[in-house]
Order: structure tokens, then C-alpha cells, then sequence
């Protein structure tokens, strides 16, 4: 079990829902203070986006957040020197795209991510069967987290749950990242599906964007959300670090009330 | 596994393939591999293929012998002429191949992405000819570079999408393609439009193209009654020449791909993960990838099919590129010499020929894949010399 | 003389035809004729030129069941596939036969009229290919609307001289060529694009587009096991309409050439002797020849061949006509329910058949020729259907 | 023989050459005043142009002069009425295509051409073997003018000379109408060669258009020039009738010098 799997189980077990915000990186000088506010919104964990050329799962506002980043002249291993600058009470995960990883090395990349005080990561275009070689380099230290979609069923779901590290990604929906005025059907079915195969703690993302929206999933048996566009939008927008906070809490407080 | 034969189980050709995609299109893939191998081994399927091919694509196409142009480079010199099948190049091939496989899967869709617009009008082709409903994703660079196209698309019955997102070019337009494709996999078959994207797509389209080489070794033997020296081809994604290659992996044949100097994956790029695949791209080095730069819409892709990286490691074919200036020589001289207006990417294969013409032995014959016709091509070429239009 | 056979010693079919040249071209004329007759009974030259039909351009094109849209219409439908040739059209065959009796002649230049440009893009083709000159006259208006066309001559080494007499279209490249031929007899080959002008003319294009029909009268008995109950093709000179009806004329098939409404030469024109034959011409009461409307520049032609002329005269073939609004629509509807992109003067032909269905017997087949693909009326198309392009 | 035969040799058996200018009808409402001015100049005969939509063996001048005419809306049956109501005292000739002549009836047309007075036609596009109908219907009141060109030989020659009445037109060159800087080497072999095979009376034109080539080709064995292009590009270009006189008289006295 990974570090990080320990911390979100001991948090679920607890009785708490996870509220789990995704912010990209490097879209502004002082990008960082959005993870902070994020923490004093009441986040659990925090997911980085590292920017991508071809960010084939994404939506336009996490494109165009990228496309900003990279604008900047951002780049990986800046970006993760920013991160081990910040102190952060919470789990860091990092989000982004293989090629970057195979790029950098594995090995290399492992520790690097290690040292800026990642703790797990998210590679959505890294299937579990493409995922050894990577997952050897990470582990222990780094969890490699595991997407569950609304169309993965039997036997394959339940060897992906299996291999998931720190917890189970449930995708909403079928489709990419950004914000839907209506919560998919699919968001609510995911994370039933996972638990009728394992007790590992998940949470749902793609396509939760608002409270209303987060407090449905964890009602519907979710231990927790990822909510990624809809503050990226945000920030696109020119939101202060503050605005971050509070939509954080707001997601906070709606998985509370339950 | 022989050379140009099945990708081993992990869908890899050597080193280079994989499935890299999100686990949302997992069970899409899998089904179309499933489905691809039973078709594939189903001589009904395979009929049906080749009887459209034939009565409908203009299949056999004509090996031709370049007498006028043999004698001016001092080259035995033969063409393959993809440019003369149906919507005007080898991706007709495999749409067909591929629209046959979404009837086989119950879909009723076809979304694609182009480049040049090729790949896009032999998708909303096969779409009219099956009755499916059609949606091409399109760099929006390209929609203006390729405006005949993008207007017998949408003639065709088909929903054009210019993507801006990116370098507004090919990769761009896999990108959003994908995007779509995870949100109606249930009515739609993604026909991507080279060899490359997730396994099976790197098999499906060689083996949808394998029927280039085939006839054009078979042709090549009753003219000649020998073997081509070399056998030459463009490569964007790399279809037509792993359709070519196919047919000739197995003889003395010295295989060339032919890529752009802006585009040059296997002569610039290093080994990466992009658009479901372990291949060879252009990129930083961070990893991002870079926007190629060719003059060729269909060639301006900055990664190339996995099984091209492979024959490049082992060895089996080589590749090399050109400038622009140079094609647009070769679609001049072409032109003049015999008559035949190439697209500015199959003009890279004659290009290449053209600029090392000393290089072949004495007796040697050259077997070049005309992929296709230059006419969506007049405005660029235009442009490109001052011509105007 | 047998229909659709040798022309009478006066270069007649029935009443029409003959050989109004003025008397400086009657040697050349003369000497064509002889050549022909000559070549024509040479196995080499027959050897030589459906050597050059198949292996360069693409012969035999296919003949296409059209399942879709027989359906739709309840017609059952089939297409001869000439947009598959070389080049794009029908046009290529007669040039292909046109530039091999110029070598003959020992001529070192092609001189021709154009009007869609199909028969200017295949002359410049066969020039490039046999390395002759070439100039191709044509109407400074369809210059303006085949602005693609235009350029691709040009790529192939050709020079367009624009027309700016007259209607400043089809007719008046005809005179202008005529009179760019007289002033270079000896050097030059004047290579008439359809079945028109002084004999042999007429009897030569229509015996070089007898490939088309033979082929397709093969084919549909090969398919079928009988004959097609109709045989329809688009007519502006009539070329592709001639070479149909010759594979058809011995059969018991009813013959349908179809005309434009704005050059209805057969359905509207009364008899007269313009370039260089006695047939029917649009004209006003003083024998003025009138301008031809229509949409597709190929058959914007007043006069028309004075073999279907004949035949018309002799009940054997029916002429009718379209309006522009009625292609338009065939356009459309066969691109999207076949996947095939018509030229605007195929489209008539299938026009027709649309507006007709009622009017086929049960079991009946229709066969129709598709002259050529519509790649280069991109944006006349697009301009009339208000799209832009 | 034909009445126009018998003037045209008349006068060349008495040592004159012939002088015929040709000039387009209807080019301008007082048209047939510029055919009194070439008599007044000293022409031998006239030959009337009548606007025919395809002059396919013309060049721009004359074209252009069709155009000019049919564009102010001549007809055949029209200008043909004004012939009738001008009395000139040297024979006129009428050249067009041949289609107006088809279109009206060839007896018809053969009828008003008398009417008007026309003694002989010249039709570039209708040669000798499509000729038959229109001779039967014109003989013998109108000559119908056979063509020789500069490559016309042997028995042909023999044969269409032989069929030539009124006289019989070498064409000067292998080419269209219109102005030429220099008289083309075969305008001066032509007249030659038909004399070789016959005594009828010869007159070169195409390509003759200036004073100095008309003295050349008359000078070469020719009976006569045909002028036109020369002229009717001054009538295109405005010249009053006066010019037209002087311009045919220059004609004239250059081929009396010989
Ligand atoms: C004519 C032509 N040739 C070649 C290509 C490149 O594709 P590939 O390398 O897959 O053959 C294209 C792509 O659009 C094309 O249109
Ligand atoms: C495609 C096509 N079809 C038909 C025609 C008409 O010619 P014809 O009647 O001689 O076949 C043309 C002439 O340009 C053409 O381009």
C-alpha cells in the first residue's frame, strides 16, 4: 500500500469525503498559491496538471489552460521545482500525459517527482497493460492511480481496481474534461460499480463541476470528487487565489452536508 | 513474428505500437482488434473488401512504366498509380476496409481526422457509399490550404470541424477526433486515416493498404519478370508505404520511405508516447511535441507509424527527406515529362529519386507509390511559385 | 452503311457531317483522314494505344452497380466510370489515340479548344507524355470558372490562350484554334476534344471513346448476364455519348443523349454548317449562331456532333435535356447517396435518370455513362449552391 | 462562263490589273458610301462582307468589324436591301460563311443575292467537294469563287481552279486574314502555280495590305489583289470615306506601275 493510499483510507475510514481539486500549473507567476488556497478551501489532495502539447483527454478549458502554461515557457521539471518550494499539509498528485514521463525517464522522472513531494500520479493516456514499466520505476514511493470508466465491466474492472495505487479514478463520463450544466448518469453508476469489487477508496471526476454536482456523487457512494475545470475556468478567468478558496469550500461544505 | 507480418500480442512491432489510450476507449479497441481479426480470417469479408475495391475504387491500379522520365534521370523508373483510384489516392483503400468493419460493429458513424483532406473525403466517401452519417476533424491551417476538399466533404454529406486548438494541423485534428470519439463510441467507428494511433489501427490500415504492394509486386514481376531494386514511397503517417513495403518486405528490395525535412520523425525525431502509440515524434526536450512544417498538408505530422519506426531500427527499409523546394521541382518535372500531376506528398517519393538518381546501380529498377493526384494541391503549387491562380 | 459505322465517302452519317473546311486545311484533312484509316487498321497502333489506355491511364475504368441509389430511385442503376480515368475524364481516350496519330504525322505540337477544360488538361497531358508543344485556346469566361484546370495545363507545360471573341467560351476556342491551326499546318495537330468538326474528325473521336462503351457493354453482360434496357450519356459534341452508344447501338438498349437546356442543339437548334460540319446548331433566323447557357462549361456548346444528329434524325437515340437546377441537385444527390462527385456535365445525364424514374420498366436497367469527376466545378458548385468556397 | 467572268477578264485581257478591295457591311449607317469610295478610288470590284458570328478563318480586324455589325444588328436580308438601292458600276461580290446561305435557302438566297445585284460569292468554309447544292442553286447568274491555297497541288489544283468562277482567289498564305508587315514569300507563288494550270484571271489576297506588297504580288504574275483587313481597319478606326478613295486609288496606282 502506498503513502498515499494510507492517508486517503485513513481520511474515508474516518468518515470523511474527499474533495479533490485539480489546478493546472504554471498558468500565472504565482500559480502556486492556487494549491495553497485549494488547501484552505478544504481540498484532501491536490492534483497538478503538467501542461501537455496534446492533451487528447482534455476539454478546452484544461487545453487552453495548458496552452497558457506552456506559453510561459513552462516545463516539467520547473514546474516540479516550484512544487518541492511549497509546503503542502495535503497528498500532491500530478496529472498529465505519458510522453513527458517516457521523455524525462522513467526512473528519472520517479524520483524527481519524489523529491518535489509528489505522492501520486495520474496518466490518462497510460493504460494498465502499457503501465508496467512506469509502475516499476514508481513504486513504492509513487502511486500510480487507475481510471475506471462507466464502460469498464467484469473481469477488466476488476483487475484495473486491483492495480490501482493511493485510490480508484471513477471517469463520470464518457468523454473528456470541462464542465457539463447536468451531472452525467455515468458519474453516479462508476463509483457503485468499483465498490461492488473492491473497498480501495475512489473518487469520481470528469464532468463534476458545481457543489450540487459533487454532493450527488458522494450521495450516490463515491468517497470523493475530483473537480478540475470548473476552478481551471476560474483562474482562466483571472480569479484571486480567494475565489479558489471558496469554491473549494463550497465543494467542502456540499460533500459534507452529504 | 516475421518482418511486416502480425504485431506481437501487446499490439508492438518490435519495440514500437502499444495501446496507449484512456481507459474509456479500451473496450472500443479491443472490440475492433476482435473484430478486425474475425473479418480479416472470414474470406466473405475479404471479398466484399476487394469486390468494392475493384468495382467501385478503380482497383487494379496501373503499374506504370515513366519512359520519358527513365530516360531523362537515367533511372528505370515505374509508378505505382494510387493517384488514380477513386477520391483520388491509396486512403480510399482503407476507408473502405474500415467502413466494412463499422457495418461489421453495428456503428452507424464514422468520424475522422485529415490533414491534406484526403483521408477526410475518402471517409465521407465511404460514409455516403455505406449510408453512414460522417464527421471529419480538420486542422483549421489545413481547411484553408484545402478548401477543394473540405468543399467535396461537406458535398459528400459530411460535417466538417476545423480545429483550432494546437498548431491547427494534423496532430491536432487526432487530438480532437479522439476527444470526440470517447463521447459516441457507441455509434461511432474512429477510421483513422494512416498507420498509426492505438493498436489495432497500425495492423488494420497496413493490412487495408497491403493491397498496393501486392498488386504492385505482381505487376512489376509480369512486366519485367523480376524484382524491383528499390521500392520508394512517402511517408506521412505512413500508409501508402507500409502498403507498398508489404508487398516487397519479403524480396532483395531495398525499401525507402520518403519524409518531409519539416516533418522528418524517423530522420529528426526520437522515441515517444503520442496518439496511442510508442513511435518515433518530432519534440522538446521535455517531451512536447513539435508542430512539423511541410508544404504537404498530408505530411505535415510530427510522428510516424510505429511499424515504420521498427523497420527503421532493424533496418529493413531505410528513410530519408526532402525540401519543399525539391517536391515542388518533382511535381514540375513529373508533370512535364509524363503527364501526371502528383499530390505534393507523393512528390516527395519522386523527389527523392530525382535528387539521387546516381546513386542507383546500373539496371536497377525503381518502383515509386504515386500515392495521389495533385489537384487539391493547384493553389498551394500556385502559390508556392508565383504562379497565382 | 451500318449505324454508327464507317461515315459515307463524304464523311456523312445519313444527311449530316461532311468537311467545310476552308481550302488551306483541306490537305491536312485529307492526310488526317488517311492516317487514321491507316492506323485504325494496324493491330501495332491498336496495340500501342490500349497499351497507353491501360497501363497509363487507367483503363478499363470500372462499371459501377450504384445499389444506394438505384434503391432510392427504384431504377437500377449503373455508372460507367470515366471520372476514374486519367486525368478526370472520357477526354483522355481520344487524346491518347489524337497525340498517337500526330507522331504518326510527324507532328511536334498540339493544338486544341477547351471548354470545361478536361479536354485542354488531357491534350496538355498527352503532350507532356509523347513530349510535344501545346497550346490550349480557350474562352477567356471559362478561364474564369475552371481557374483549376487552367493551372494544371499550365503545370504540364502548356500554353492557354485566352479567347476573348464571341461568347468568349466553347465556340470561340473552336474558331480560334481553326485559325491558329491554318498558320501551322506542318508543325502542328489539331486535337478536336469531341465528336465535331470538318471529317474525319467526327468519325476519329467517336472510333478513339468506342473503348467506352465496348467496355461497359462487356462489363454489364459479365455482371448481368444481359443488356442494359437504357444507355444514357451527357452530350455537349457528343464524344462520351458517342463512344457509349457505339459499345450499345447493335444491342436492343434505347440510346439517351442528354443536353443541357441552354445548349440543346438537338432538342432546339435547327440544321446548319459551323465548324466545319453540316449537324444542328442553336442559331437565329439569318444562321447567327446563338450562345449556349449552361452551368458546366463542357456543354455550353450551341452545335453538337453530326453523328447523334443522325441518329436522332434516324429515331435510333433520343435527345432530351436538363435544366441547371435539376444537375445541381443530381450533383448532390449522387455524391451523397454513392460517394461519388459527378463533373456538372455527367450530371446531366444522371439528372435525367432522377427526373425520368417513373418512367423505366420494371427490370429495367440504366446504364449511364459518368463522363468525368466534378473535382474541377468545386467552385462553381459551391457558388451556385450560395456555399462559397 | 459567268457574267462577272467575262467583265474580269475583259479588263484583264485589256492589261489592267485588277484591284478589289473588300470591306465589312454595315460597320457604320452610312456603310455603302465606303463602297462608291473605293469605286471613286479605282477599284475593279467589290467584295461585301456580311457579318457572320464565327468567322472562323478572319482575323481581329475583321472580327471585329463583324461584331461591330451584327452588334448594331445587321442581318444578311437587311444589308442585302441596301446593296439593292446603291448602283455602283463594277461588279459586286458578296464573302461570308456559309451558314447564312444554308439557313436562308440556298435559292433563296441565291435570288436576293441577284436581286442585289451580286454577281459572285466567296465562301472560305464551303470548299469544292461540299459546294454542288449552293452552285446548282447560284449558276449560272452567280460566280461562285473557288480558293486556292499556297499548298493546294496537282490534280486538286487542276481540278479546283477548273471549278472557279468569276475568278479564282489565291490565298496569299497559310493563314487567317489580317495585315502582315511583310507579303508572305507564298502570295507570290501562288498566282504562279494557278497559272500554270489555267488562263483564268487571278487574284491574291490575304495578307496583301499595303500599296507596295499589292505591286509585288502583281509584279509576281497575279491578275489582281484582294484588299481588306487594310481597309477595314481604317474603317474601324473612323476614316471618313475620302480615305478609303485615296487608299484604294494608292492601291491602284501602284499596281498600274506594276
Ligand atoms: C496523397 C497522399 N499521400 C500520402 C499521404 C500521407 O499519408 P500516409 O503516409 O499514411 O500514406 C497523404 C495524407 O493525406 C496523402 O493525401
Ligand atoms: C466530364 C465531361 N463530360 C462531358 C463533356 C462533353 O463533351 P462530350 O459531349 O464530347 O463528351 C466534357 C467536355 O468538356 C467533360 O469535361
Amino acid at each position: 500500500m502506498t503513502g498515499l493510499e494510507t492517508k486517503l483510507r485513513a481520511l474515508r475510514d474516518g468518515g470523511r469525503k474527499l474533495v479533490v481539486p485539480y489546478l493546472m500549473a504554471a498558468t500565472t507567476p504565482g500559480w502556486t498559491e492556487y494549491l495553497l488556497a485549494a488547501e484552505a478551501g478544504g481540498a484532501d489532495a491536490i492534483e497538478v496538471g503538467i501542461p501537455f502539447s496534446d492533451p487528447s483527454m482534455d476539454g478546452v478549458v484544461i487545453q487552453r489552460a495548458g496552452e497558457l502554461a506552456l506559453g510561459r515557457g513552462a516545463n516539467p521539471f520547473g514546474i516540479l521545482a516550484e512544487l518541492r518550494g511549497i509546503s503542502l499539509g495535503i497528498p500532491m498528485l500530478v496529472m498529465t500525459y505519458y510522453n513527458l514521463f517516457y521523455r524525462a525517464g522513467l526512473d528519472r522522472m520517479a524520483g524527481m517527482l519524489a523529491e518535489a513531494g509528489v505522492e501520486g500520479v495520474i496518466l490518462p493516456d497510460l493504460p494498465l497493460e502499457e503501465a508496467g514499466p512506469w509502475i516499476e520505476a514508481a513504486s513504492p514511493g509513487i502511486a500510480t492511480v487507475q481510471l475506471i470508466s462507466p464502460i469498464t465491466e467484469g473481469e477488466r474492472l476488476a483487475r484495473v481496481v486491483a492495480a490501482s495505487e493511493g485510490f480508484v479514478y471513477g471517469v463520470g463520463l464518457m468523454g473528456i474534461t470541462g464542465e457539463r450544466l447536468k451531472l452525467a448518469e455515468t458519474a453516479t453508476g462508476v463509483a457503485r460499480r468499483i465498490k461492488a469489487v473492491s473497498d480501495k477508496v475512489v473518487c469520481v471526476g470528469v464532468g463534476v463541476s458545481s457543489p450540487e454536482q459533487a454532493a450527488e456523487v458522494v450521495a450516490a457512494g463515491s468517497d470523493g470528487v475530483v473537480v478540475g475545470s470548473a476552478l481551471v475556468r476560474r483562474v482562466l478567468e483571472g480569479a484571486r487565489p480567494q475565489v479558489i478558496e471558496e469554491f473549494v469550500g463550497g465543494l467542502r461544505s456540499a460533500v459534507d452536508r452529504g | 513474428m516475421s518482418v511486416m507480418g502480425h504485431p506481437d500480442p501487446t499490439g508492438r512491432f518490435g519495440e514500437f505500437g502499444g495501446r496507449f489510450v484512456p481507459e474509456p476507449l479500451m473496450p472500443a479497441v479491443i472490440e475492433l482488434e476482435r473484430t478486425f481479426e474475425e473479418a480479416w480470417a472470414d474470406p466473405a469479408f475479404r471479398d466484399e473488401y476487394h469486390r468494392i475495391l475493384r468495382e467501385y475504387a478503380g482497383r487494379p491500379t496501373p503499374l506504370y512504366h515513366a519512359r520519358r522520365l527513365s530516360e531523362s534521370l537515367g533511372v528505370d523508373l515505374w509508378l505505382k498509380r494510387e493517384d488514380l483510384a477513386h477520391t483520388g489516392s491509396h486512403k480510399i483503400n482503407n476507408v473502405i476496409g474500415q467502413a466494412l468493419l463499422a457495418q461489421r460493429l453495428g456503428k452507424t458513424r464514422l468520424i475522422a481526422e485529415t490533414g491534406a483532406g484526403q483521408h477526410g473525403v475518402a471517409t465521407a466517401t465511404a460514409a455516403a457509399l455505406f449510408g453512414l452519417e460522417c464527421q471529419v476533424f480538420m486542422g483549421e491551417v489545413d481547411v484553408k490550404r484545402q478548401a477543394l476538399n473540405v468543399f467535396r466533404m461537406q458535398l459528400l454529406g459530411a460535417e466538417v470541424v476545423p480545429v483550432s486548438s494546437g498548431s491547427r494541423t494534423l496532430k491536432d485534428a487526432v487530438n480532437e477526433a479522439m476527444r470526440n470519439w470517447v463521447s459516441c463510441l457507441e455509434t461511432s467507428h474512429y477510421c483513422i486515416g494512416s498507420v498509426m494511433g492505438p493498436h489495432p489501427y497500425p495492423y488494420i490500415v497496413r493490412e487495408f493498404q497491403r493491397v498496393v504492394g501486392e498488386e504492385a509486386s505482381i505487376q512489376f514481376e509480369a512486366a519485367t519478370g523480376k524484382s524491383p531494386e528499390w521500392v520508394v514511397a512517402c511517408v506521412g503517417g505512413g500508409s501508402n508505404a507500409a502498403g507498398t513495403f508489404a508487398g516487397f518486405v519479403d524480396s532483395s528490395a531495398r525499401l525507402v520511405g520518403v519524409e518531409p525535412e519539416g516533418g522528418a520523425a524517423i530522420g529528426r525525431g526520437v522515441v515517444g508516447v503520442v496518439h496511442g502509440m510508442e513511435s518515433m515524434f518530432l519534440q522538446d526536450e521535455f517531451g512536447q511535441v513539435e508542430e512539423a512544417q511541410s508544404i504537404s498538408a498530408g505530411l505535415d505530422y510530427p510522428g510516424v507509424g510505429p511499424e515504420h519506426a521498427h523497420l527503421a531500427a532493424i533496418g529493413r527499409a531505410s528513410y530519408e527527406s526532402v525540401s519543399d523546394a525539391e517536391v515542388l521541382d518533382a511535381v514540375r518535372i513529373l508533370a512535364r515529362s509524363e503527364g501526371i500531376i502528383p499530390a505534393l506528398e507523393s512528390a516527395h517519393a519522386v523527389a527523392w529519386v530525382i535528387r539521387e538518381r546516381e546513386r542507383f546501380g546500373d539496371g536497377d529498377s525503381v518502383l515509386v507509390t504515386l500515392s495521389g493526384r495533385g489537384d487539391k494541391d493547384a493553389e498551394t503549387i500556385a502559390n508556392a511559385t508565383g504562379a497565382g491562380l
